[in-house]
């Protein structure tokens, strides 16, 4: 089977900023993405909505283009305000036409 | 019923016992906490109801008997913000940002805080407007605009003010109680009396269940005090007496009947800790959870539920009778 | 009551005017989707409720009043689907796939229009035979079978024929009417009376909050109308109605009183959203959603709720009266 | 009613045959399983009533006709679980740490079946003590700590003894049964009244529903019975019996109703399959729950819902009458 | 510790088809699978049923041989007709007895 | 973008080990995690707690050192008696600080 090396990108987020962080996601070039509910902790702990309580989990696979500029964009507008945490691996996929 | 037996009889209702239940369990470090899904279910259908029911009572009153109070409403929802961002000045030594958010919590209202006056009036047999709910829906927005306004002066903004001010006024909860509002308004007293097993027979129990969650997620809250500092807690306490007075007076002088003056006060009194800490979140990052939902949510709401409600009651009485 | 002003009273009914609200609140951008597990909960309620409702009725019915109803609502489930894959041949320039795939839904019926159908019919107080949710169950899956069968000539079969339909009749929607048609049966009156407070006295402010949630969904089918054209619009506000005169003109030949011809008319004319969208995605994965979705949803549905369900029992009073 | 109505009274009563439906639809492979949210919310609806019901009724009890039944439970708890672990020894080939499972089980009780019996008398207008609910907060405990011990001096111990003891007492079922308990105490029918909608009216009605999800858990636990064996199953219907004869012995000792004495032997009979499955699980993870889930859950309990309560209530009567 | 190198073969699919789709995985040689319930978007688009409304993500660590033969199914019995997603990355897993 | 690979360990458990093994994994050396709610089967099967159902899925980005440490841990005490199985991926993240 054909695959093609890509990069997928998992952003742990406070779930109060899904509707802008798919957006941005979006804009910076992503195809598509897949989101869960999720709970965690980690260094800052204090969360704006106690109420919603949860983080969502946003995975995309993108080419290293677009990972880079989602990295950016969360450095930039995400990292120094919310609760948000980042990592890419490297993922193998067919149809890669389908992603760029 | 006198003052004490008032107190007592709020603090022996079912609501208020599953809220300090909420609480005792979490200090034993016992999970009560409903899943997300239900929560969202509890919250959704008091908003709906208790917009239903204002929605057939504001039917029932007189244009002129509303007009008034809605305006007294709206000033409440402009000074109390302002008043917080000063009186904040001297009790704390917060910042303007942090300021803010609170001057938009404290502004803002309670849901819930209100829905337990409600049902405490209705216990007590006091009587008092049904259209009160109108005052919670007008309530619950322009304070947090103000707040923002306040604090995003020293703030970098994250998001343009339209993008937040539409994040606001299309927020579950305003949708949920301006359409449930339009929604007993139109359906009237006939309509209603179908839906009435469901959104008024049940929901003192629906109430007691989501107070218990409320207690659960308050004693969480509790566990930041320390960070708060003892002028917030100061603040979070003194505040809403000052403005439930603020409140009493304003709704008398706009001729509510003392329950409703009460429920007035109630509403000023009582900090936003869905509505605000959501907006805040979102246009005022920088600002300091550990502070606003602290303060509203960990104290403030707390003690209106215990004693602000029946105070703010006695205090109508007081002044109205 | 007269025609207009039934009409008024099931538009400003609670679940009607709350389908309005989640339409609007979806058209302002607002969210008010409940959460998957809710909504589930929600559906399961309803099922299972019209299933024990109908079994305790079905009880008192003298089966020699069952047979006939039963036999023409069986041949409605086949002629149904028959005659939309022939009309939409002429309609529409859909291809036999996508033909099928409506003529499952337009054949197969729809839980909650009829549901608000009853509701509507008891505010009205009009009478009909308790037995109609066992029509309901009748008319769920043969018009499925039927409109796969036509379009499955002309399809890549993804699955044996076996799995579709034992995917279909082990379905959670047949299993908890069925099912509650049966523990209603057994149960009859004294047990269902102990039950009544739950699906009974609820039940109008469930199918409110149910019919929010179905405003909210309506609402996003509807963007995709641009794709379905014009012809198929056409379908989906023209065809129920031929639909609905059939099942009200077989209702009352088979006997039927005018409340329960009404009831059978909305059958015929409601078009499934639930057990056949399900089947036919697994079965035929090459017919659009975007086509039957958009149709049965966003379209047909509306429609009954807010104009049909008072016209068929129009109808049904100046055929039968 | 004679023994024979009541058992036909029971087996048509809408939570049992919910409980036959949901078995029924697992054997046709059909999926009527509730989202985990809804099944959590359900559990603690009904924890929660219970004990608030209890409450209520325990406050109007005089303290002296409490004691003895309390203490008669206490034995109960400690006395059952050493039985069992004895008697597995002689009617199976399971080790000492399975056998501690099993105790722990079968020593402590199910909330469900105790509610089904509430429900079953309520039906059948035999009166009972109200405070028979605090006789089933107090045997929920103890017999888990008495089979964990029985089975620890055998088992390599994955926590530590405080550990465990900890999170049986602050359990959720533990917390809402105790917590409701006081909350219906300090409340009293004065403010029991303002929630009687919620968790009374509707009480048998979600019961149904819940019960509907357990014929679902039962029949995939009915799926491990070969792995039981022959002497498992035995003990899983026979031991009950000997343990409600027990019960309602003990409970008519201590001066209880007929009613009161076989909601006891109800309590005696029944095996726990919230509180206890976790604490094993958690602190005695050697133990195979294909026995302990097996025997409780797929046979013990189903046994219990259909001809235990009935049965017990008719030995009460010939007992006590 | 000793691990051993095998891949994790991610899977995004609408929700209708996780009945089969388990079958078709442990058909495949798969000896376990984790489930969670998700949302996205992606190029597709439309879903069946919006009732369902969501997707599931399924993994699955299995040999090389078992995801080659899974992502054959995926291309032959669903990429055509479902909306799915999936990709592969490498993994370490202690105890690799159990996966093959 | 400066980003460093670190360890993303997987582990998923039965539902009710939840509190211990975050517990576990912190006093590993983990400074945050995410967890989300799962299904699933295995070679295991039985689960104690048919009601709580379901699984957990938890992941954490960690140094090597932390990494081996946490396997550890799993190895003594869960391996032999729950039902959890783990992997780990290499993943790449920015600010590496926030994780050490
Ligand atoms: N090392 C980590 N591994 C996995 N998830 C993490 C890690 N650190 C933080 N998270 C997730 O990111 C969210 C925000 O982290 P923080 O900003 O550090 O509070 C947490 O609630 C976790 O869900
Ligand atoms: N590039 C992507 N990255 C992550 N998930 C994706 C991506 N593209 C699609 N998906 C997921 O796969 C589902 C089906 O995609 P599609 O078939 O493209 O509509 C979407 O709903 C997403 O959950
Ligand atoms: N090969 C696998 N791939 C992904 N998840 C697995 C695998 N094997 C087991 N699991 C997960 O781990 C849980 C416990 O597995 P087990 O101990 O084998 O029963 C299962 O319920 C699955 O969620
Ligand atoms: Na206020
Ligand atoms: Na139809
Ligand atoms: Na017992």
């Amino acid at each position: 089977m054909h695959t093609e090396e890509l990069l997928l990108v998992t952003i742990v987020a406070e779930a109060i900023v899904e509707h802008r962080l798919v957006r941005d996601v979006a804009a910076a070039g992503a195809r598509g993405w897949t989101v869960v509910d999720a709970r965690g902790q980690g260094s800052r702990g204090v969360r704006a909505d106690e109420f919603e309580g949860s983080n969502i989990r946003l995975e995309t696979l993108v080419t290293p283009q677009v990972a880079d500029r989602i990295l950016e964009v969360l450095a930039r507008d995400y990292f120094p305000r919310y609760a948000v945490v980042a990592w890419s691996t490297a993922a193998n996929v067919v149809r890669p036409e389908k992603y760029a | 019923m006198d003052t004490w037996s008032l107190a007592a009889a709020n603090l022996t209702s079912p609501p208020v016992l599953a809220f300090l239940l909420g609480l005792a369990a979490t200090a034993l470090k016992g999970d009560l906490r409903l899943p997300e899904p239900v929560y969202q279910l509890l919250s959704f259908y008091l908003l709906l109801g208790i917009g239903i029911k204002g929605g057939v009572a504001l039917r029932e009153a007189p244009a002129g008997d509303v007009l008034l109070p809605v305006l007294v409403t709206l000033a409440l929802g402009i000074v109390i913000p302002l008043l917080a961002f000063v009186v904040l000045r001297f009790m704390t030594r917060l910042g303007p940002v942090d300021r803010g958010a609170l001057a938009a919590h404290y502004g803002s209202t309670s849901l819930v805080t209100f829905t337990a006056a409600i049902v405490f009036l209705g216990a007590a047999g006091v009587s008092y407007e049904g259209f009160v709910t109108t005052l919670l829906a007008v309530l619950e927005v322009p304070a947090i605009v103000v707040g923002l306004m306040l604090a995003g002066r020293h703030a970098a903004r994250s998001a343009s003010w339209g993008e937040s001010l539409q994040e606001i006024l299309t927020s579950r909860s305003v949708l949920l109680l301006v359409g449930g509002l339009v929604l007993g308004f139109v359906t009237g007293t006939a309509g209603y009396a179908k839906v009435e097993p469901f959104f008024g027979g049940m929901f003192t129990g629906v109430l007691t269940l989501f107070l218990l969650e409320m207690g659960v997620i308050a004693a969480r809250r509790l566990r930041d005090l320390p960070q708060a500092g003892f002028g917030l807690v100061a603040f979070a306490i003194a505040f809403p007496v000052v403005c439930g007075v603020m409140g009493i007076a304003g709704g008398l002088a706009a001729g509510l009947s003392t329950g409703g003056a009460a429920v007035l006060g109630v509403l000023a009194a009582s900090a936003s800790y869905i509505a605000a800490p959501a907006a805040v979140r979102l246009a005022l990052p920088e600002a300091n959870p550990g502070y606003y939902l602290t303060a509203s949510l960990g104290i403030t709401f707390p003690f209106n539920l215990i004693v602000g409600i029946p105070l703010y009651l006695a205090i109508a009485q007081a002044l109205g009778g």
